[in-house]
């Protein structure tokens, strides 16, 4: 008996050995076989959309499968191709990829690391996933992105904006196309400097995990260096429904702008609770109160309602930009969904192509030959303008937005609007910044 | 001290959330002698009622518009509701601002029907069944209610906001003569003051009428009333319906404090448990207690004072506290000896 | 010799003074009444002995070893066993099992960590176990389920497992309670038999003059938590103060 | 046999059998077909049984024999994926010393918990046992400890992940080729796998998933020895009477104490198989959901028998990895052969209860089980057994009948 590494399931789609009928072993499987983990065989290819479908994320994983099965149609030819027609690079051809019939399987996060792990391990082991894609947490991605790398598989991360993801958690068979807590923070601190002054005194309110933690490392930082003074930074429980027992002592800690490191649930609701507080309607050291949330998504402004008028933050991408990729994006989506694509949804959507056109472009399946076809590969037409893959960090570099809840929105998806597109340069660090030091990228795993 | 009146407000809102829920759960414990995993899912529905009523009021007629744009640059399709077209734009909207207190109308016939309905159809048959079967059927059932809600409303929060009257925060520091301002929100001193109502309606409710005597003496010795040829399931029944509504009531009322969501029940189904056995199990008096307790205690350790002295104490203090009371009081604050130590 | 000495005992709970001051000696191999009304502290007494509460004043020795502040296991480690007013079995268990276990507890002790073992293997155990289901005619039942077995069926048990422990001193808690008069009768012949075949001490809290007069050497009459008399059946039958307080409302109903 | 009575081995022996078949067992379709969706026979899955076999095996040892209901049992296992992760980082990715290791700090753990919690019966031990493992989880999922020594312990909600840069004494930080080394068992990969392909069928054997099942089996034949053992006896003693117990010179204490270590060492153990299997510790396995899913478990498959909780597992991971995955992609391909109409109906239909339903169905089917077989699904094996027996007894009765009626012919 020989035993080799992981290998792909679903070998018997080829038909070879599809007749044998017999109690036998026809076929054994020893190292004889293309050298890296589940490569594709027969005429079609398995991607593995991996999304939180149950939890407080569900709705958010439900938005990124539609942007994933948008893609996958996009790959095999069918509807109007939304950002294919728009990408700068022109390898992907409508006809799966490397001329395989694209298929996906699902799984379902939890966002949890372990419910994430099992059911991208179900993908790689039992559907024979070649790549996964997905997810909307930091810990779900450092933990899923941690399994692709042992297993063989090229990792794509949805949405994940902590700094680890791609610092001292990044993976070389990982990449992130959604920004991190860093350049939100390069990409706020000139425009509320610009709007609310440089004279101000800021009070944190930060979920205590690693993403949390890593923002408000990041824009305490920016703020700091523009003038701004970090009053106090309360870390809060994840686990909180109730955040006026941390919002109650803001008023009269001197603060004048409250910074609220909370995504999800959490954000809904200690926003929600700080305007319920008169926050927003108080005067504090002469200037008008103001509350910052560092990163926005559509699904939180619709859960905080008329809470987000007026509070800024920033986003990876938004439906209503202007450019040819968004639109077609848009257009294709909308109609297919009646409703405008989030901006997970979109990262998922760029991922499955960027993937595809890595392959195409490499001319292989294999995790290697994709990591450098996508290493230090710049391209257009996705939205967000010029972008670049550093091949240091394996971080997408491009612009950022920053975005404030709308006084009227004249309908249930037009909550936020675009304030500022900050360019890249403005929010490009260095790949050995401090914030994102430890840790090392590896080697790239082809499995098998 | 300023700060610490602040913290004990909040504590007080909190504990009136969780006094209500463990209220419920000890009646239905009490009297029936179940334990059910499904409450915090009764206060879930509760909350969804106020969000359910918000769409009522807001079903509106679409007109497509002539200048604005949707976001595929078809015309934008303008919604009116319904009640601004039938009573006037100003009556409408006002209506609509209602919509929270206007679901407590909806929220008691609704719970009250849920509560028979569980009971009678599911609960009745798990009297005699041990307690593990009674925990597995009522958490399959608080899994199915939930799944049902995030189904036919998502997995989103639902704004729900409470009337405008009610925006914005009372200043406490002029009435009591600090110099500081101590603001504190007005929804959140109604909610307290809803629950504080309750939880009076209730005690008075078991203390003075005759009905509620014969269920305290049910719970006392569940046999002997029966022996009494009293038909004390008939009432049960309907202490049933009145533990779902009062934890319904509280969920409606708290949807304007935490945009609603599915889950919301099983976020509170774990620490009402804690609340009820540090009361005491089978305690009236002690859920409450506990749950104004905790919540207060809990407060209090989320101040910046003492997370900087001991970081993360907000996030066990009530663990701690549970520890601490089980292990000096072995049944919590009221418990009666002998109740669910088998 | 008295195996078992109670000495200036007392117990308060509260306002109520439920023992005074109890003196009480058992002789070794008697068999000993003690008698009273309800309220007059018999089943307090009875639980200062067992170690369920402890005595406020007093001391209570076991054959030379004072009792106080031991747990009940001690206690009955110390070799007084207990048979309770409503029969205390291990319901969800067989006869057989139920027989077992105080002989594991006779043999190892309070505690032992006899975990890998089968039970099937434990050859002496299942012996003895069965010896004494023989001795008490329940041998037939041995494998039913201990739960739905007669009132009189349990009382036995219950008996016989006190008995696998080999006590020195057996303590009944109205061990005819709520008893038809055919079990009562019974019961009095077991208890009867197994004075006679063991060299056993008998400590018997009745309220069914019945059964205290065809078993008891000695008795005790306790009123308002003090001992009125101490005598043998035949004087107490005859003492005027016991009958006034006691016995003529029994002989009279 | 192995000292066990002939229904116990036979039970053993049927588990054994049961559990190294598996990968055939669990794989019923051929690959590609569209029921191929229900196939369970993969690596990770097949892991995923046996493993949660172990813990709730564990759990039952302590609830279904004294009736000691936990509530924070998940800590236990949590603890030991900790302990076992930690000695992937420090000593050597030989998986004996990180079982080993984890076994040791949650049995140390579960003797402090159990210690403080077991001077309380009944719901107050259950909350008491809650509180213990909630107060471990927030301080895992924030890394507390790892605030005040100033170096990650439980690295928060990312959970603990293997680095090139860990140290591994006994072993290499990073292979040649600048990856992370995989865990092995004396360099017997966990991850290895053999294919096997039989016509339509391909069946995966992984090396991981025998050593949990070996693993499994040496715990499962250890319970079925505590079941029968005299301290056994004295477990359910306690459940049925504990005031029979004190009378009976019986301390009770360190009897529900030794059983409690038991069961929460069994824990330890299933978690540090987990890290083995998978070398990542993450704090949601200390969660309340991960206790109550224990319990579950347990009470799903029938608790104080011995097949129950494993029985209880594989329904639950089941649903939670199989009913998951199933999308309306995978729907449409199986109505796929009705008229497009109907099609979608069905799609319609099912959608609901797949998927992103799968909590449905699973609380659907937690209520079905409680309300018609009481005794979990043990008893529904029972009940069918049962069924076929009194159907032979009327097969036999029919025979005889038979017989009766052919006497008075035959005259």
């Amino acid at each position: 008996m020989s035993f080799s590494k992981l290998t792909r399931r679903g070998l018997i789609k080829t038909g070879a050995v599809a007749s044998a009928g017999l109690a036998l072993p026809t076929y054994l499987r020893a190292d004889g076989h293309s050298g890296f983990t589940n490569a594709p065989t027969g005429s079609t290819v398995t991607l593995g959309f991996n999304v939180p479908q149950t939890g407080p994320y569900a709705e958010e994983g439900l938005d990124e499968l539609r942007a994933q099965e948008l893609a996958v149609q996009h790959l095999n030819g069918e509807g109007d191709g939304g950002m294919l027609n728009t990408f700068s690079s022109k390898a992907l051809k409508g006809n799966g990829i490397l001329g395989k019939k694209v298929e996906f399987v699902t799984g379902d996060t939890q966002t949890k690391s372990d419910a994430a792990r099992a059911s991208a391990k179900a993908m790689i082991e039992k559907d024979g996933a070649i790549m996964i894609n997905g997810g909307s947490s930091s810990g779900v991605a450092v933990a899923v992105q941690g399994l692709c790398q042992e297993a063989g598989v090229i990792f794509m991360a949805g949405l994940t904006h902590s700094n680890d993801t791609t610092g001292k958690d990044k993976k070389a068979n990982g990449f992130r196309h959604f920004f991190n807590g860093y350049m939100s923070a390069a990409a706020l601190a000139p425009v509320l400097n610009n709007a609310y002054g440089s004279d101000r005194r800021a009070y944190h309110l930060t979920a205590d995990y690693t993403w949390g933690w890593t923002q408000q490392e990041s824009i305490a930082a920016a703020t700091e260096a523009m003038g701004w003074e970090t009053v106090n930074n309360v870390l809060t429980p994840l686990a909180s429904t109730d955040f006026s027992s941390y919002i109650a002592p803001v008023l009269n800690s001197g603060a004048d702008v409250l910074v609220l490191n909370h995504y999800g649930g959490n954000m809904v609701n200690s926003l929600t609770n700080a305007v319920q507080f008169g926050l927003l309607d108080k005067e504090v050291n002469g200037k008008k109160f103001e509350i910052v949330v560092p990163l926005y998504s559509e699904l939180m402004a619709a859960g905080a309602g008329k809470n987000v008028e007026g509070v800024i933050g920033s986003m990876n991408w938004n439906w209503q930009l202007q450019d040819e990729g968004s639109k077609a994006f848009t257009k294709s989506f909308g109609e297919k969904y009646g409703r405008p694509p989030s901006n997970s949804a979109h990262t998922c959507y760029v991922q499955t192509l960027l993937y595809a056109d890595a392959v195409e472009r490499a001319g292989s399946f294999n995790p290697c030959a994709v990591v450098e076809a996508l290493e230090g590969f710049e391209f257009d037409g996705m939205g967000n303008g010029p972008t670049l893959y550093r091949a240091d960090d394996h971080q997408c570099f491009k612009d950022v937005l920053v975005m404030k809840g709308k006084e009227n929105p004249s309908s249930e998806y037009d909550t936020l609007e675009i304030v500022e597109v900050t360019p890249v340069e403005q929010v490009t660090y260095e790949p050995d910044h401090p914030m994102f030091a430890g840790g090392q990228l590896g080697s790239c795993n082809p499995g098998a | 001290m300023d700060a610490i009146i602040l913290q004990f407000l909040n504590g007080l809102d909190k504990g009136s959330a969780y006094a209500l829920i463990a209220l419920g759960l000890t009646l239905i414990f009490g009297t029936l002698g179940v334990v059910n995993f499904a409450h915090g899912a009764l206060f879930m529905i509760g909350a969804f009622c106020s969000v359910t009523v918000q769409r009522i009021l807001t079903l509106s007629t679409e007109t497509l518009s002539e200048t604005q744009k949707d976001f595929l640059g078809n015309p934008l399709k303008i919604k009116t509701p319904y009640v601004e077209s039938w009573f006037g734009p100003e009556v409408g909207a006002a209506i609509i601002d209602w919509s929270v207190p206007l679901a407590i109308l909806l929220a008691i016939p609704v719970m009250l029907i849920v509560g028979f309905v569980m009971e009678r159809g599911l609960i009745k048959h798990f009297y005699k069944r041990p307690h593990a079967d009674q925990i597995l059927v009522t958490f399959g059932l608080a899994i199915v209610l939930q799944e049902v809600i995030k189904y036919f409303y998502g997995a989103n929060p639902i704004p729900t906001p409470a009337p405008a009257a009610f925006v914005g925060s009372f200043d406490f520091g002029p009435l009591l003569g600090l110099d500081t301002s101590l603001a504190y929100p007005y929804w959140r001193l109604v909610y307290f003051a809803f629950s504080a109502v309750i939880i009076g309606a209730v005690f008075a409710f078991l203390q003075f009428t005759t009905f509620g005597m014969v269920v305290r003496a049910g719970m006392a010795d569940r046999e002997t009333v029966g022996l009494l040829g009293i038909d004390i399931d008939r009432r049960f029944t309907i202490m049933f319906g009145i533990a779902a509504a009062v934890a319904g009531l509280a969920g409606v009322m708290y949807a304007p404090i935490n945009s609603p969501n599915y889950h919301m029940g099983m976020d509170f189904l774990v620490l009402s448990f804690v609340v009820v056995v540090v009361g005491g199990m089978g305690s009236l008096p002690g859920a409450v207690l506990a749950g104004f307790m905790l919540g207060i205690l809990e407060s209090l350790a989320s101040m910046n004072e003492v997370k900087n002295i001991l970081p993360g104490i907000d996030q066990i203090i009530i663990y701690v506290v549970a520890i601490v009371i089980l292990l000096t009081r072995p049944r919590g604050l009221m418990g009666r000896k002998g109740v669910m130590e088998e | 010799m008295a195996i078992l000495e109670v000495k200036n005992v007392g117990k308060r709970f509260g306002g109520l003074q439920a023992l005074g001051d109890v003196n009480l000696n058992v002789e070794e191999n008697s068999c000993h009444a003690i008698i009273g009304p309800n309220g007059a502290g018999k089943s307090t007494l009875l639980n200062c002995l067992v170690g369920k509460l402890i005595p406020d004043t007093g001391s209570v020795m076991f054959d030379g070893q004072s009792v106080l502040g031991r747990k009940p296991y001690e206690i009955n480690q110390m070799g007084i066993s207990r048979v309770f007013q409503t029969p205390e079995i291990f319901g969800d268990l067989t006869v057989m099992e139920n027989m077992m276990i105080p002989c594991f507890a006779k043999r190892d002790g309070s505690f032992r960590m006899h975990a890998l073992e089968s039970i099937a293997h434990e050859k002496d155990i299942v012996g003895k176990a069965e010896h004494m289901l023989e001795e008490m005619k329940l041998i037939d039942k041995r494998d039913m389920h201990s739960a739905s077995m007669s009132r009189g069926d349990k009382r036995r048990l219950e008996i016989a497992m006190c008995l696998a422990q080999d006590p020195r001193l057996l303590l009944l808690d109205e061990p005819t309670a709520g008893m038809a008069r055919a079990d009562t009768n019974n019961t009095i012949d077991l208890l009867k038999q197994i004075k006679e075949e063991r060299d056993i001490t008998i400590a018997i809290i009745e309220h069914d003059m019945h059964v205290v007069f065809s078993l008891a050497e000695r008795i005790t009459v306790l009123a308002q938590g003090t001992p009125l008399v101490e005598d043998t059946p035949d004087n107490i039958k005859g003492h005027p103060k016991v009958r006034e307080a006691y016995l003529g409302e029994t002989q009279a109903a | 046999m192995f000292g066990l009575k002939k229904h116990d081995s036979r039970l053993f022996i049927v588990v054994a059998v049961l559990a190294l078949a598996a990968p055939f067992l669990l794989n019923p379709f051929p690959d590609g077909s569209a029921m191929a969706q229900f196939n369970a026979g993969y690596p990770d899955l097949m892991q995923r049984f046996v493993i949660f076999g172990i813990f709730a095996i564990g759990f039952n040892l302590l609830f279904g024999l004294t009736g000691y209901l936990s509530f924070g049992h998940a800590a236990f296992l949590g603890l030991g994926s900790y302990g076992a992760v930690w000695m992937f980082k420090l000593l050597s990715m030989n998986i004996i010393p990180a079982i080993v290791l984890s076994v040791i700090v949650a049995g140390v753990f579960a003797l402090i918990i159990g210690y403080i919690s077991l001077r309380r019966s009944g719901i107050y031990f259950s909350i008491l046992t809650l509180a213990f493992a909630q107060m471990m989880f927030a301080i895992a999922y924030s890394d507390l400890i790892g605030r005040f020594v100033g170096t990650p312990i439980t690295n928060g909600e990312t959970g603990l992940q293997l680095a090139l840069d860990d140290p591994r004494v006994l072993g290499i930080s990073a292979t040649p080729d600048g990856s992370i080394p995989l865990t092995n068992l004396f360099g017997l990969e966990m991850r290895s796998v053999f294919n096997l392909e039989v016509g339509g069928w391909l069946f995966t054997f992984s090396f991981g998933y025998y050593v949990c099942a070996v693993v499994m089996l040496l715990s499962f034949y250890v319970a079925i020895r505590i079941f029968r053992s005299p301290f056994g006896l004295m477990l359910r003693a306690v459940k049925s009477n504990q005031q029979r117990m004190n009378y009976t010179g019986l301390n009770t204490r360190p009897y529900t104490l030794a059983v409690f270590v038991i069961s929460g060492m069994y824990a330890g153990l299933a978690g540090g198989l987990m890290a083995s299997m998978d070398p990542l510790a993450g704090a949601e396995r200390m969660q309340w959901t991960a206790s109550g899913e224990v319990v579950l478990m347990t009470i799903l498959g029938g608790a104080g028998t011995l097949i129950g909780p494993v029985l209880g597992a594989g329904f639950i991971k089941y649903f939670e990895n199989i009913f998951a995955k199933i999308n309306d992609n995978v729907l449409h391909s199986w109505f796929a052969f009705m008229p497009d109409g109907l099609e979608d109906l069905m799609v319609t239909i099912v959608h609901p209860f797949v998927g992103k339903g799968w909590h449905l169905t699973l609380g659907i089917m937690f209520m079905l089980v409680v309300i018609f077989l009481p005794g979990g699904l043990v008893e529904g094996g029972q009940r069918i057994g049962r069924l076929f027996r009194r159907r032979d007894d009327k097969a036999t009765s029919v025979e005889s009948d038979a017989a009766e009626q052919r006497k008075p012919a035959a005259e």
